[in-house]
């Protein structure tokens, strides 16, 4: 019976023209699933890129570079895979397919929002992203507007990764002299770790990054400390206890200093 | 400082659409709840299959009620979950509608004995068989694996036929099972889920097979049947 | 059939204990939700205390006023339990609590620079700190638990107060510390969450001790201390 | 000084109740230790059914003394735990018990053809059926899962009749499933090993309904039973 | 100091010279690695498809199209990615990215013996699959060759997991009521676990396949024993018990059966 | 300096114990890989009974010439290891001596269908089956191990020999591996390797008895059985 | 039946050493929870080293009771376990004895200053340094592991007592670890958990070096001291 | 049967080169634990540094000596593997080779306070430093993994320097370091673990740092440098 009925199922059979269209259905999505999956993968290496550049600017007029150079990558990704994906999904339900292109977002949220801290000392909204990844496309007589869309959730654990960026970089400001920058740093981080103390039902992914988060504001609050304490500031003189007599010493080369 | 105001804003605003998903899931939830005990009732009600042929009739009839009572679940579904949202919360109702999409076509088979068409289970359901931008609708994987199901409930069907006496269903059964058998080769699955219970499916076959065997090799098969199997 | 009669009876018993379970799971899910709700508020209250030396004051009384909303929530949690079941549904507010007491005890510590007696904790938490007859209590392990995280949360304390100029307050914490750290060091644990936390608490301990130890040898130690400490 | 009083305190309170904790946990294990053993002897009594029918009235007559000597180890059970700590150490007797409410409904459908109830299982075991005010009781879950462990080996039974030659028993055990089956079916559950336990009934329930299935196609079911299936 | 030190590398610095020498090289490597990536993905892609293709038929004839169609497509992946692969690691040491390249190598085989196997009852061999992979490179003057690496644990990793699609295979064909095909799967799967069984030092990853090629062997033995007992071939009367009178009315009807 | 010889003592005399260790080791992986790889050849060669019932006998003494090698190999080993140090290096040749424990047993049940006790598996391993004073020893829980290894293969011979056309050796089987699961029943097992291995026999003992079922329904029982069977 | 007898044999024979070896790990567990109570006393009693210069004497005194109490448990460790077992039961006592090796050849520097040898150890502890023929022995990773330990909790010493205004202990002990590091360093060590304790060790000595360093930037360094390292 | 031929042809071959893989590895074990057990050495004689300037120079010149012994190993190692399977077996010697760019840099730099370069590295070994289609050569990535520890040893010595009141190798060692952190930092790193030690780099760069900055507010940077420094 078998072999009979699963060779003669006739041209015009229902259940054929059924799982033929399936069929279609089906090979469309992995193919689209495939095409996104590597789009993420180039927004990905991108990034990572983008932050190392922001990260090996040292002084004041290389960070000013950097940052800009930053700014114009960060656009052709914009406008370049981010919108091939806005493209890709044109009339696709986004959701569908938000597993395949999170990596890619989520990195691109760390390096934009990095070099937006860079530049203005203020990290870029969501919102203000999601507006990045509209565009107009003109047709031949008409325009529209494509969206890639960010889920605030990706924006959000994008965030959480980019405290382990600045953790490095307070590291490397201190290496480099700019306790100030230091400073900032971790002021930026512990804002941001008390931001997600505070979350609720954020859900599991982002639970996961918290460890990580707490590490780095441990890490980043140990650095400025050890600048304090033993790199940098004179401490107040009112607090200080009777000198002993080799503590004369250490301060008369205080002066000066910083 | 505007950098710590900026950094409470974000987390302010991601609060308040973290605490809206919530709630919505709260009320998804909620349909889901009911809209899963109905289909457990209509499993129950097409239990009778298997035991009593005379009550067959009588349990599509139920089953199109309760149908009719989960199109209304489906309908509020709908309307609870933003347009552009359907693949963001499907997890709700992914298993759920599976169900439906197999008792749906189960129902149909036993009282036309053909397939149901994919837009016709979505009918039943009250909701749309194109998968477009935005809306709710059948996703053509969870009916396809409706569709699984219904060849193991099949195969378990045509055991319990032969023991009732009922020679005639397993030939019916072992046509339209190989015809889904053929179809399902047509896909090229990578779906984990989808791909793992076709693996299935060949077990449910080859029992249907032995069935129809073990019916052959005692002539009882139906005579019009046997002849053109012999043929 | 008698059979199945007792069939029949003993499911729609069971589905009747098994939706009273749920409604009283969902009942407490929901006061724990808001309960907890208050305990991130407080959380992130305090987080001040790092950054800020001037507002701990404040931050205090802030979170004595939540500590009140959160004991409501207690309340509640208490009327839910039956007695009999407080093990049973333990898991819904086990670590909120102690995240509460982790809470409660620093901001105790800040006020008044002691330690808060297990009983202290409760009274805030409106609860008993007994496991009486019957009845809601504070679980001692919980608190223990909290007491753990309440050294981590005071050996970052000591490295940010150096920070802020403030080099009283690491040989305060130290001394704190240490006392907890010999109780703890008594006990013979079996628990393998209580165990695992105190594991963790020599990293706490050694990382204070280094703060202090900087102090010192910068002669950054304040004075009444110094003497003290060469006496 | 007082604050290190309070520390002293606190640790040795909480050392005391660890020490009760541990020695009771002892007691517990102890008495479950030697229930355990019996009701692995009942087990490989019992497994003579699978081989000899003639046997099976005798098997049922030295598990049931069996089950008194496990009944007095409950009482023992019963004396030990605290009526509030019921769910706090229920892990220790949670297998076991289910494992005796296995071996009680097989007995009892051995005996008499007859699902045991509820309360008759627990009272073999000379404990409640209610969870009630304040005390050690048969859990309605366990009762579950031994139901669906006897299930499973009903349906090993029926294999096991045919090949000794016994063709009534699988119609028996056949109607018997199908109505526990039945019952489970309405359960809306939620709890997992309950739920994983269930959704191997279905294995059970096929591999029953084929063995009668290869009864009926060959023939062979009891006459009386035949006509009635075909009514 | 640092911030001197850092800014103020001069440009003839040998340092310098070193570090952007090594920069150089590790994102050749790295940009390399991301190729052969992508690489890999497209020939496991490619060859899930022809193994589906080589399952979808169930005629002989049909098998004969597919097995043709088959190795096309698979000559398509010889000559278009594995020999990219090739040319890619022309010189480079090849083992430094085999970890890039496995899966799809592993995936190609698979696709490649279960062809062999459809096609002449024969599993191609590891030196004969690698001597496909050898290219002649036409310059404009002189040839080259080029071989791409096919290790042979890459080769018994791709073999294990042909054992599942032969399970497949031999069910699939009880079900189209070749049962002659069947024995012979199940033959081959038994023939390959056997071989499996007798190695000695196999490596992490092969031992980690042992077990789904017990089930698979598990499996296929099942099925052939259904198809005995069951559904099949009338056994041996000499064996046959004294017939109960159900037993000759099930044997009247057995004539001319298969 | 005093202080440093000590130091230095401590650290030579411990790299010389490291080394003599090490070399050990070396000498026992050498011996283990040879006697290892004996094993898998007979394993190998034992293949052959799933599918040529023919070569069986021809295998077995195969078989029987490998084990001598193999009992060469032990000797060196019982010869290699200390007396007291046995459990300190038993990790090195625990699997391989439960593969033995395997082959060995299934061997003497091809040849004469019975089990092979403990000491007689010892003595073809050319070791002691008790765990003297001081010695080398088959430890029982590997021979155990062993055992289960052998239900495992002897259900796949089951299948496999009824797929031949064999029908009695399912019914030998049966019964052998019917006694065995009696056995395991009774114990008290705490190990866990053990335990895991002997929860999966169950699956062994169904899959047999499910074979015999298919013969027995199918009239395809060897006489002599059939009767009594039916006694 | 024979068969069944081998059988049963068997079984009841390795029922009895199972039942044997399971008595044994009790009376090993008991002993072991005694004397690691002890351990855990002392412990606490050799914090005070951290804090309280004047206390070491009496604190070290006081150890030396305990341990006098501990070799007594030793003692009943020796007897219980059979001389070729002691590999099998390691693990009952193995961190109770590395945690002993630390507090001993802690106790033995406070006192003298000196590096307790393997064999002072092991006698404080009652047992031989050797692996004799038959017996229970200090095992030498044990004792070197307790040294790691000795090198961790004089890190944190140095760095205390230069709190406390000891300014010449860091170079006692700096003296001390270099001398061991130097020596683990020859090692060519395997094993993983000696190599991982091990790996921790550049961590205490890069401590100790720049607890001297900050001595000796800021002339704290002792006199004595300053000359013979500017020499 | 052909088929079955070629499946032993295959396992056969497969076994073989098994067989001649498991071989090569066993010797290129036994070189790189010789060539291992040298580094061990060098590093306990390179320790010297730490504690003693004037025993530096013998110091280099006793590495330079192991070195070539170390060479000799790796002319052997270079020999035995084939010469297209360097990345085959490469964790064989990875570490190893890592240890001995640390240890040859830290010599040079010792020696004439340079960079080693690449190859001048490579050279001291006597392999390639050029990355070929065959052939052994040091990999670019070990290098610099042998570079970062030359950091973390040269922050080490900055901290012991000063104690041994040499202040003028900080530094010295302060500018080479700046240096390679600069370098480092135009390297995009994705290799994990050469990641993961350049993240370490930052604190070694901090300490170094600290050092220097301690020198100078005490006033006791070198003169020439001083200025330079206020500059
Ligand atoms: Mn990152
Ligand atoms: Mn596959």
């Amino acid at each position: 019976v078998a072999k009979e009925a699963a060779i003669s199922l006739p041209a015009d059979s229902p259940v054929l023209a059924m799982f033929k269209d399936a069929a279609l259905k089906l090979n469309d999505r992995q193919d689209r699933h495939e095409r996104l999956v590597k789009l993420s993968r180039d927004i990905t290496i991108e990034s990572k890129r983008i932050i190392f550049l922001l990260h090996s600017a040292i002084t004041e007029e290389a960070a000013e570079k950097a940052v800009k150079e930053a700014k114009e990558r960060l656009e052709k990704l914009t406008k370049g895979p981010i919108k091939s994906i806005g493209l890709e999904l044109e009339n696709i339900p986004a959701y569908l397919h938000s597993r395949a292109v999170t990596a890619g977002l989520q990195e691109f949220i760390e390096a934009r929002t990095f070099c937006s801290l860079m530049e203005s000392k203020v990290i870029i909204t969501w919102s203000e992203v999601q507006k990045e990844f509209q565009y107009v496309i003109k047709g031949d007589e008409d325009e529209r507007v494509v969206v890639t869309l960010l889920t605030q959730t990706d924006y959000m654990l994008g965030i959480a990764d980019l405290t382990g960026e600045l953790m490095r970089k307070a590291i490397n400001s201190i290496s480099s002299g700019e306790s100030q920058a230091c400073f900032h740093a971790c002021q930026v981080v512990r804002d941001l770790y008390t931001g997600y103390l505070g979350l609720f039902c954020m859900g599991k992914e982002l639970a996961r990054k918290m460890s990580t988060t707490r590490n780095n504001v441990a890490k980043v609050e140990a650095a400025v400390y050890a600048l304090r304490v033993r790199g940098g500031e004179a401490p107040p003189l009112l607090l200080l206890p009777v000198k002993p007599e080799w503590e004369t010493i250490e301060h008369s080369d205080d002066e000066g200093f910083y | 400082m505007s950098g710590n105001h900026v950094v409470n804003t974000i987390f302010s605003d991601f609060q308040k659409s973290l605490d809206e998903e919530q709630e919505l899931r709260e009320v998804i939830r909620n349909i889901c709840k009911d809209v899963d005990q109905i289909s457990r009732k209509i499993t129950t009600v097409l239990q009778v299959i298997h035991h009593n042929q005379a009550e067959i009739g009588q349990a599509c009839l139920q089953a199109r009620e309760l149908f009719e009572k989960a199109s209304e679940g489906y309908g509020k579904l709908k309307e609870a979950v933003p347009s552009t949202d359907y693949y963001k919360y499907q997890d709700h109702w992914r298993f759920m509608t599976q169900r439906y999409c197999f008792l749906i076509s189960l129902t149909i088979w036993l009282e036309k004995g053909i397939l149901a068409p994919h837009d016709t289970v979505a009918s039943v359901l009250g909701i749309s068989a194109v998968e477009e931008k935005e809306g709710f609708h059948l996703d053509i994987e969870d009916y396809l694996v409706g569709l699984l199901h219904l060849c193991s409930e099949l195969s378990r069907l045509a055991v319990n036929s032969v023991t009732r006496g009922d020679y005639e269903k397993p030939l019916q059964i072992s046509k339209f099972v190989m015809e889904l058998n053929a179809g399902f080769r047509l896909l090229n699955l990578k779906n984990d889920h989808l791909r793992k219970r076709f693996d299935a499916l060949k077990y449910d076959v080859k029992k249907i097979e032995e069935v129809v065997y073990d019916l052959s090799i005692r002539g009882l098969l139906p005579k019009a049947q046997q002849s053109t199997e012999e043929a």
